[in-house]
């Protein structure tokens, strides 16, 4: 059974547009969870393959993106003159989302993934007079397209190993005895390419430059929703492909998620912007999620949907608040409990939020993680250095905590004039949500049981 | 006579109201009330006392209970007294000589503010509770409570006055020295736990078969070192002397006739474990007769009134030992008693002095106050007497009875003894003559001063010379009265056990009699030098030598503790402060925060911003992903 | 042909285009070496579709003959949409810092 | 050794060849134009394998637009040989080093691996002819297709986008 | 009340929360303040309550849970039992303490401060009730936040450092937990209703292999022991006992080390229970050294809130130690003390403040004489630090004797060691009583003034509860018989 992608469409233009656009895609993918039945039907002859796992993630990354253009939507026009432009390139990169969310062969998840970035490497570069932002777009057009040739290598590789010489993931029948040395290459190759989507170490350095030097507003973007549908895809492929072969593969993962965790967490203690910080612990978030790929159970995979909304709308909401200040630093917070005690709230539920404290989604998020990651039995150091890191987290997130509250600061530091009082409320809604789903975090969860 | 067991816990109640009302009334009560409920809640004690003491007589020797205390698990700790004729005499001793030494103290503390007088009187109360409770508890938990209690009024009064820091100092010192003998007798208490399963005296006594040889040294050797503590007996007798900080009567109290000589109360209470461990005998011996020489020495050379008597106390309480060393555990008691009285006497005596001197302690500068002080001067004669232990006066039987039992068992401990006896007879007749004799060699306007003390001094001074003087007739030797150990005979029901299982020494009365002439002519001689010598002392400036010097200065005993515990103590805990908690503990956590910033520093090196680099970092990484895969 | 002569190829030719990228400053040339890298991928493709073609003759698999042919064609699409953002951002550089040297990329870093 | 085999061995050392001449070249010309010959060389390879119409994709697209295109920015630019300064030599030598482990190790890891004794029947086969792949890419690969309209869509707003200069910038200029 | 569904736990655990969270909304800080104390009474009236209706099962929540993580077999699930009772007892009294002796203090934000307070309590009393693993790590948490938050704002010069401190090491030790707690979570044995589940009740019976039980053992007890806090993971108290504000410290000192002991006894000794008859030699020996070395320190502390946190440590140690002898009586003597010592370090704590407030000054070389101004508050600081020191016919006295005596029959030695720290227990605190109440008045005590009636009051409510258990211990022994025969059931 085929289940159509209603959602692959793309929408251009006006942002009311888009956001209805989103809306109805959303309640067609609701729709659709909970009746089972698509509302229109696409053959697309089993290239992409949805089901409730990856619909549901749909659904929270649309969600997200949602919250991001009420929260952002004023904020393109600060990049630049050509605001319809990026909402339809942000479109695409949409489009692409469903598609490697989705995917059911290497060609589209190659596809869908040239689709997420080529947008991306665009919206980087987007802010033309900005050096930072040119070298960010250069040093991302050369990087991304550098892991695109290895992933293609991989594809290649996978395509020649495999006896029924099928690009279909799931069709590739690898059986699970000792796999065959074109496949572990292919693998490998695979692997790398996908970490670099992922910002993985040792394959993460162009997280922090490209984050760093690409508009606030789009960071936010790549940050939260791009990288999430990346872990999808990731997941997707191993747990399809690879998943019977689990056990030869797992100590890479291993590796490569305590390098990330590592190197995530440590080089972020150290940040004075916190833009750049929030671009290493979005890195050392990333070595989190790869413990569900690390474990590719049904927990890891409940987990992940959790750690998606969870780490979306806590960097979409800190990125929004980020545009607004004055000054990116740390100390650009001082005293901001002061000048703007709702907003100072809200930031800090989502630093409380990312480090993983009870009650806020993030802890059942990471909960979810260990807790796979433990199911999983194997490699058990991992999991006692994740739980280092996230202590590590807690440094340099709780930094700006307390330059919020235990500081001062003399002068506002915040653009006031663009803080409306919607903005303030949306904010609210989304730490309310945060909340809401560290108590109840069933009412994401449920939607992979219908 | 049943009903006045039933009275048995008002004994420590009344003083325990007395405490509760003087403490929380202290504002508001003025000093004749206080002063008034002080004594007359001892005086309360007293009477049940009495009572008490005339029903035990009668052979009515209960356990009562009153609450559980502590019951958990195998531990079942009750609220009990036990009356028998230990505890009975006792109490007669705690509540008579603390009744007198309340009434003193009302004239004597008289000049203090209402609220102080009040203060001072509260802690007495609670002092002579504690130290009811001490004796009247039927198990050591009960006994640990008095004990600890009686270690903190002593603190308390000590530091009485407690803008003085040496005063501060000086309780301090008392109370730990106090605990470190305390954990002895805590560590005793918990093997008794762990072995018998109980802490009462019957329950241990009883099941005194479950415990083996090792068992019964180890606690009665605990049990000893909480004694020393108490008792101030080497090595923790130092706090004793600098006690005398505290107001007189509290050192003719607590630091004479009652608290002092709890140790012997609990060792003759723990008769039987002890005559069970002759090893421990042995060692309670060997302290007990070398402190009484140390501190005899000593107390040849102290100038200072109070301290000449505070080393003639521990003196005394070493002579105690000794008995209780060679198993005359009923001289020890009688010791105790008899110096209750006499030693009483010579602290009240001595403050009765230092009032009419307005506060000087320094014999130095006294002499001659025969004239002026007459009733001091002769209770205080017959207190040297019965000290020095000149027949028919009160000492002389209850010292004469040790001695004997000493000779008993080593003739050349007995040697050691009588030549304790003699400088005690030296220092105190030294005493006597420097402070009663001779011309006064005070300031003027001392010597304008001087009186004889008020009625409320007088008057237990008397009663108490009259205990000294007789007191000791309730225990006449069988060499030179048969039947006349009364004292003997009425303990005897609780030294039955230990007794039965003791080898007897008998010996002849015609060595007991040539044993008394010795001890005795030896003392008098000294006595009467001492008298020579001292009655025209004249103060000189000349610096003491050679081993004068070295007394002058307590052997310097105070000094070694200095250097060999204190200091390291105190070095150690500089060391831990300074170094090992900041450096090596703190340092070690806050090196794991410094770590991660440094790595933070260098991984952040990585991040070079060169394409490059990054590149080139990337295909590393690859190729140490396919050497993992392929090789691992 | 064995299909390890062509595999040999298309490894070295793609580690060609790896040296490349790592050697080089040149933002364009840099770019002309992943082209590179992604032609030896795209001769590697074709080189297996035929194998699986050979294979396949005995085997009812219609659909698979042409799926690697048909890849490198949208290999082909993706590496023309990304020259020319690429060559649009490397020309924007170009404008802003007038040249094209990547070490001359170091503002972001740390 | 047949006629094939010397057309393979010669096809593969002109690619070789050539690539390697793109990156040592010191001229970005003379690189765009060795990669021109490259992709010659993968052409012939291409109809050696009977994969016509990507060979002709290749020279028409590949070699004629992509490269002309980059051909005309390296004009534009008016880069010169000189106007790149060698790197690092240790970092030249740790790329040539890293690039050739590389290889080793794929290979390496390719060593004892048995399928990759299977033959590459050259010269024959019509799966690559124009006919068949065109039927193939419009019934099974229609949504791929039409996916990659949306590729070249954001491709062409992107290049747009960035190409345009801005007003904004000659007046803050 | 038994139709209404209404259970103490629940109304222990929202009562405050609700409160607090109310106390948020409130502007004006004389309001705020009245609230917290009023609702601190409340609270303290529903602990009352809970105590009276003790042999109730229905009411004391253990006989039902309500289900809250469907796929994860989380629960909330809170019941009273005697030691749950005993500690929630001693944070409802706590709490009034503190607000009333505090109550001159002002604060900046005064209704967010006593809206954290609450909200500690909130989490305080859910960590004492809770019976389910995860339910317990959330209340674990978030009795820390409030705290962290409290300190950081209103505590002293270097609060932030020290707080984050304290932070970071407990949120380190907790994360460990977690894992800890998951791991055990996954081999608790199946049941008809979830394939694993976080309850107490499974979590004892999981089947765990002794070596699984090792490492686990430390996982835990490293928080544990963080919280407690045991040498030598003990460096972030004194720092943060100096900086965080005196009702905070008073709130850490009196009840949140306790978490650690409740959790050992709670958590840690019934569910590995082969790892902790492995490991208790040298959890002891560690407790020990720790109570030595702590007495020491505490000797050459010239800040009076330092040597107290020391001494809290020292204190602490012989709990821990005499928990793992896993003797009847060392447990009950944990039970005991960790009230008494609750009490009495609160006590140390209103003084320490009282003296603080007046002068402005904490250390010891620079006061004197306070005993002639303040005669009232030297006196009941006498009687509590004597308590502290464990003095007879003090509470403490009779905690310290069934645990001395519990570690005695356990091993002579280490018991003698420990007795050692007794002795130096006297030595600082006469010492520091010396200094700062006793000899001459120095110019910034000339001015004190003796304490407030409302002080003199809690002060003497606390001394009067000193006394009565110091006699009487009876019903608070009574009251954990059961708890510590269940902590102890799988070691028998």
């Amino acid at each position: 059974m085929m289940l159509g992608g209603a959602f692959i469409k793309d929408r251009r233009t006006p942002v009311y547009l888009g956001i209805g656009g989103l809306l109805a895609i959303l309640a067609a993918c609701a729709v659709e969870l909970k009746t089972g039945r698509p509302l229109l039907v696409i053959d697309v002859k089993d290239m992409l393959h949805a089901n409730s796992f990856n619909l549901t993630f749909i659904m929270v990354a649309l969600g997200c993106t949602l919250l991001y253009f009420l929260l952002n939507g004023r904020d393109f026009e600060k990049v630049g003159p050509h605001v319809s432009e990026y909402f339809a390139l942000i479109f695409f990169i949409l489009c692409g989302v469903s598609i490697v969310a989705t995917f059911n062969t290497l060609l589209m998840l190659f596809l869908g993934i040239e689709i997420i970035s080529i947008p991306l490497y665009i919206l980087t570069g987007s802010d033309k007079r900005n050096l930072k932002s040119n070298e960010a777009a250069l040093k991302y057009f050369l990087m991304g397209s550098f892991s695109t040739g290895i992933m293609l290598l991989g594809i290649a590789f996978m395509y020649g190993g495999n006896v029924m010489g099928t690009f279909f993931i799931n069709n590739m029948n690898l059986g699970s005895g000792p796999m065959p040395a074109l496949i572990g290459v292919g693998l490998v190759l695979l692997m790398v390419s996908m970490s670099f989507k992922v910002s993985a170490a040792p394959f993460h350095f162009w997280t922090p430059d490209v984050y760093d030097g690409a508009p606030t507003v789009f960071t936010s973007f790549m940050a939260s929703i791009v990288k999430v549908a990346s872990f999808f895809a990731f997941v997707r492929l191993f747990e399809s492909a690879f998943g019977t072969l689990q056990s030869q593969w797992q100590t890479l993962v291993a590796v490569i998620t305590a390098a990330t965790l590592i190197i995530g967490n440590l080089t972020a203690v150290f940040q004075q912007s916190v833009k750049r910080m929030l671009a290493y612990s979005s890195i050392a978030q990333a070595g989190f999620m790869l413990l569900a790929l690390f474990a590719l159970n049904d927990t890891a995979k409940e987990g992940l949907v959790l750690y998606a909304a969870a780490y979306s709308l806590a960097t979409i909401g800190l990125f929004a608040v980020l545009v607004k200040m004055k000054d990116y630093t740390v100390d650009g917070f001082n005293g901001l409990s002061k000048q703007q005690p709702l907003l100072a709230l809200t930031v800090t539920i989502f630093l409380l939020s990312l480090t993983g404290i009870p009650l806020t989604a993030g802890f059942q998020a990471k909960f979810y993680m260990l807790w796979a990651a433990i199911q999983n039995g194997h490699h058990f150091w991992l999991v006692i250095l994740a739980v280092l890191c996230a202590a590590i987290s807690a440094y340099y997130y709780f930094r700006i905590i307390q330059a919020m509250y235990f500081r001062e600061n003399s002068e506002t530091v915040m653009n006031e004039w663009d803080i409306t009082p919607s903005f303030k409320y949306l904010l609210l809604i989304t730490a309310v949500l945060i909340i809401v789903l560290g108590i109840f975090p069933n009412l994401v969860i449920d939607w992979l049981h219908y | 006579m049943n009903n006045v067991l039933q009275l048995v816990w008002l004994i420590p109640v009344l003083p325990l109201l007395g405490f509760l009302i003087n403490g929380l009334g202290r504002k508001h009560l003025s000093k004749g009330l206080s002063g008034l409920i002080g004594s007359g809640t001892v005086l309360g004690s007293l009477v049940i006392s009495i009572l008490v003491f005339l029903s035990v007589k009668n052979g009515n020797t209960p356990v009562i209970h009153y609450f559980d205390f502590i019951n958990a698990g195998s531990l079942k700790i009750g609220f009990d007294f036990q009356v028998d004729q230990l505890s009975s005499l006792f109490l007669l001793i705690i509540t008579g000589v603390g009744f007198l030494i309340h009434v003193y103290s009302t004239s004597y503390m008289h000049e203090e503010e209402p609220k102080d007088f009040a203060k001072y009187f509260a802690y007495l109360n609670l002092f002579v509770f504690s130290m009811l409770l001490l004796v009247m508890g039927a198990n050591y938990v009960i006994m640990f409570i008095g004990w600890e209690g009686v270690g903190l009024c002593s603190y308390l009064l000590i530091g009485f006055w407690f803008r003085n820091n040496n005063y501060n100092n000086a309780a301090k010192k008392a109370f730990v020295m106090n605990r470190i003998g305390d954990l002895g007798f805590l560590l005793a208490v918990f093997w008794l736990i762990n072995k018998t399963g109980t802490t009462d005296f019957q329950g241990v006594f009883a099941g005194i078969s479950k415990l083996t040889t090792t068992d019964i040294t180890g606690i009665t050797l605990l049990l000893f070192v909480g004694a020393t503590g108490k008792s101030a007996q080497i090595p923790l007798y130092t706090w004793l002397p600098d006690a005398m900080a505290g107001p007189t009567p509290v050192s003719a109290l607590i630091h004479a006739a009652t608290m002092v000589t709890a140790g012997i109360y609990m060792i003759a209470r723990s008769n039987i474990l002890y005559s069970m461990a002759p090893v421990t005998q042995a060692v309670v011996a060997i302290v007990g007769l070398s402190t009484a020489i140390l501190a005899a020495t000593i107390a040849l050379r102290q100038n200072d009134i109070k301290k000449v008597l505070a080393y003639s106390t521990v003196s005394q309480l070493g002579y105690m030992f000794l008995g209780l060393g060679v198993g005359a555990y009923t001289g020890a008691v009688f010791h105790v008693m008899t110096h209750a009285f006499f030693k009483a006497l010579l602290f009240l005596g001595a403050g009765s002095v230092i009032h009419a001197m307005s506060g000087e302690q320094d014999m130095r500068n006294m002499g001659g106050l025969k004239k002026y002080m007459g009733i001091t001067h002769l209770t205080f004669l017959l207190g040297c007497l019965a000290i020095a232990g000149m027949p028919p006066f009160a000492g002389f039987f209850s010292k004469d009875e040790i001695l004997a039992a000493v000779y008993a068992k080593n003739p050349v401990l007995w040697g050691i003894g009588v030549a304790g006896a003699m400088m005690t007879a030296f220092y105190m007749f030294r005493l006597y003559a420097m402070t009663f004799l001779g011309k006064f060699r005070g300031t003027h306007e001392q010597e304008h001063h001087l009186h004889e003390s008020p009625m409320a001094i007088t008057i237990p001074l008397m009663v108490l010379t009259l205990l000294s003087v007789v007191g000791g007739w309730v225990g006449i030797p069988e060499a030179l009265m048969k039947g006349g150990h009364h004292f003997a005979e009425f303990l005897a029901p609780v030294f039955a056990q230990s007794d039965a299982i003791t080898v007897k020494h008998t010996m002849t009365h015609s060595t007991e009699y040539m044993l008394m002439i010795v001890s005795v002519s030896l003392a008098l001689v000294t006595l009467v030098y001492a008298w020579m010598k001292f009655s025209k002392y004249e103060k000189t400036d000349k610096e003491e030598t050679g081993i004068g010097k070295v007394l002058e200065n307590k052997w310097y005993v105070d000094e070694l503790y200095q250097t060999m515990i204190t200091r390291p103590i105190q070095f150690m805990s500089k060391y831990f402060n300074e170094v090992l908690e900041r450096k090596g503990i703190d340092g070690f956590v806050n090196g794991v925060g410094k770590a991660v910033n440094y790595g933070s520093r260098q991984v952040r090196l990585l991040q070079s911003g060169q394409v490059g680099a990054y590149v080139l970092l990337m295909v590393l990484g690859i190729l140490v992903l396919f050497i993992i895969q392929l090789f691992l | 042909m064995e299909i390890k002569y062509y595999i040999g190829l298309a490894v070295a030719l793609f580690c060609i285009g790896v040296a490349g990228v790592l050697t080089r400053r040149n933002a364009i040339i840099i770019f002309m070496c992943i082209e590179l890298m992604l032609n030896a991928v795209n001769v590697l493709l074709v080189a297996f579709s035929k194998m699986h073609a050979l294979s396949a003759l005995g085997k009812a698999m219609p659909s698979v003959v042409s799926d690697g042919q048909l890849f490198v064609f949208f290999i082909m699409v993706v590496a023309a949409a990304e020259v020319s953002v690429g060559l649009a951002i490397i020309v924007m550089m170009y404008r802003n810092v007038h040249a094209v040297d990547v070490n001359f990329l170091n503002r972001l870093k740390n | 050794m047949s006629i094939t085999e010397i057309l393979f061995w010669f096809l593969t050392a002109m690619a070789l060849g050539s690539a390697i001449m793109v990156i040592t070249s010191r001229s970005p010309v003379h690189s765009v134009l060795w990669l021109i010959v490259t992709f010659f060389a993968i052409s012939g390879h291409y109809i050696m394998m009977n994969a016509q119409f990507l060979a002709i994709v290749n020279i028409i697209v590949y070699a004629g637009a992509i490269m002309v295109l980059f051909l005309f920015v390296v004009m534009l630019m008016n880069l010169n040989a000189e106007s790149e300064p060698q790197k690092n030599r240790m970092l030249q030598f740790a790329g040539l080093l890293a690039g050739g482990c590389l290889f080793l190790v794929i290979l390496a890891s390719l060593m004892k691996a048995t399928e990759t004794s299977s033959m590459v029947q050259l010269g024959s086969g019509n799966e690559g002819l124009i006919k068949n792949l065109g039927k193939a890419l419009f019934n099974d690969y229609v949504i791929p297709f039409e996916i990659s309209s949306v590729l070249f869509l954001s491709a062409m707003i992107g290049a747009v986008l960035i190409g345009k200069k801005e007003k904004a910038e000659h007046d803050g200029n | 009340m038994q139709n209404l569904g209404i259970r103490f736990p629940d109304l222990l655990i929202w009562f405050p929360l609700i409160a607090g969270l109310a106390c948020f909304i409130m502007r004006d800080e004389k309001k705020s303040r009245a609230w917290a104390l009023f609702s601190s009474f409340i609270t303290l009236g529903i602990s009352v309550a809970s105590w009276l209706n003790a042999g109730n099962p229905e009411l004391n929540g253990l006989t039902f849970s309500y289900e809250w993580l469907k796929y994860s077999g989380v629960n909330f699930a809170v019941s009273l039992d005697g030691m749950g009772r005993l500690l929630t007892g001693l944070t409802a009294i706590a709490f009034p303490v503190i607000f009333i002796s505090t109550y001159r203090n002002s604060y900046k934000n005064a209704s967010v401060f006593f809206g954290l307070m609450l909200l500690a309590q909130s989490g305080l009393m859910g960590v004492f009730c809770a019976t389910d693993a995860l339910l317990f790590y959330f209340f674990w948490e978030l009795a820390l936040i409030p705290v962290y938050f409290l300190c950081s704002r209103w505590g002293g010069e270097k609060r932030i450092q020290a707080t984050f401190k304290f932070f970071i090491y407990t949120f380190t030790g907790s994360l460990l937990m977690l894992v800890g707690i998951i791991y055990v979570y996954l081999h608790t044995v199946p049941t008809a209703f979830s394939e694993h589940s976080f309850s107490m009740r499974a979590f004892h019976a999981a089947l765990l292999s002794p070596t699984e039980q090792n490492w686990l053992f430390w996982l835990f007890f490293i928080a544990f022991a963080i919280k407690m806090p045991v040498f030598p993971f003990h460096t972030w108290q004194p720092d943060t006992y100096e900086q965080a504000p005196a009702a905070t410290t008073m709130v850490l000192s009196g009840i949140m080390v306790k978490m650690g002991l409740f959790a050992v006894i709670r958590w840690l000794l019934p569910v590995f229970p082969l790892a902790v008859v492995h490991f208790d030699k040298a959890v002891i020996i560690l407790s020990v050294i720790g109570m030595i070395y702590a007495s020491l320190l505490a000797m050459k502390q010239d800040d009076l809130k330092r040597l107290v946190a020391y001494s809290s440590i020292a204190h602490i140690g012989l709990m821990s130690a005499a928990i793992f002898t896993l003797k009847e009586v060392g447990m009950q003597g944990v039970m005991f003390q960790m009230f008494s010592h609750g009490i009495n370090i609160i006590g140390m704590w209103i003084i320490i403040e009282l003296l603080e407030r007046q002068t402005g000054i904490r250390k010891i070389s620079e006061l004197g004489g306070v005993a002639h101004k303040a005669p009232v508050l030297t006196i009941m600081l006498v009687v509590i630090a004597l308590a502290n020191i464990a003095l007879p016919l003090t509470n403490a006295f009779v905690g310290e004797f069934m645990m001395f005596s519990s570690l005695f029959s356990y091993n002579v030695w280490i018991a003698t060691i420990a007795g050692i720290s007794i002795i130096l227990a006297a030595v600082y605190t006469l010492n520091m009583v010396q200094k700062v109440f006793y000899g001459e008045t120095v110019p910034v005590t000339a001015l004190i003034r003796d304490i407030a009636w409302h002080e003199k009051f809690i002060l003497a409510v606390l001394v009067l509860i000193i006394f009565v258990l110091g006699v009487f211990p009876k019903p608070v022994i009574d009251l954990t018989l059961e708890s510590v025969k269940a902590a102890l059931t799988r070691f028998s």
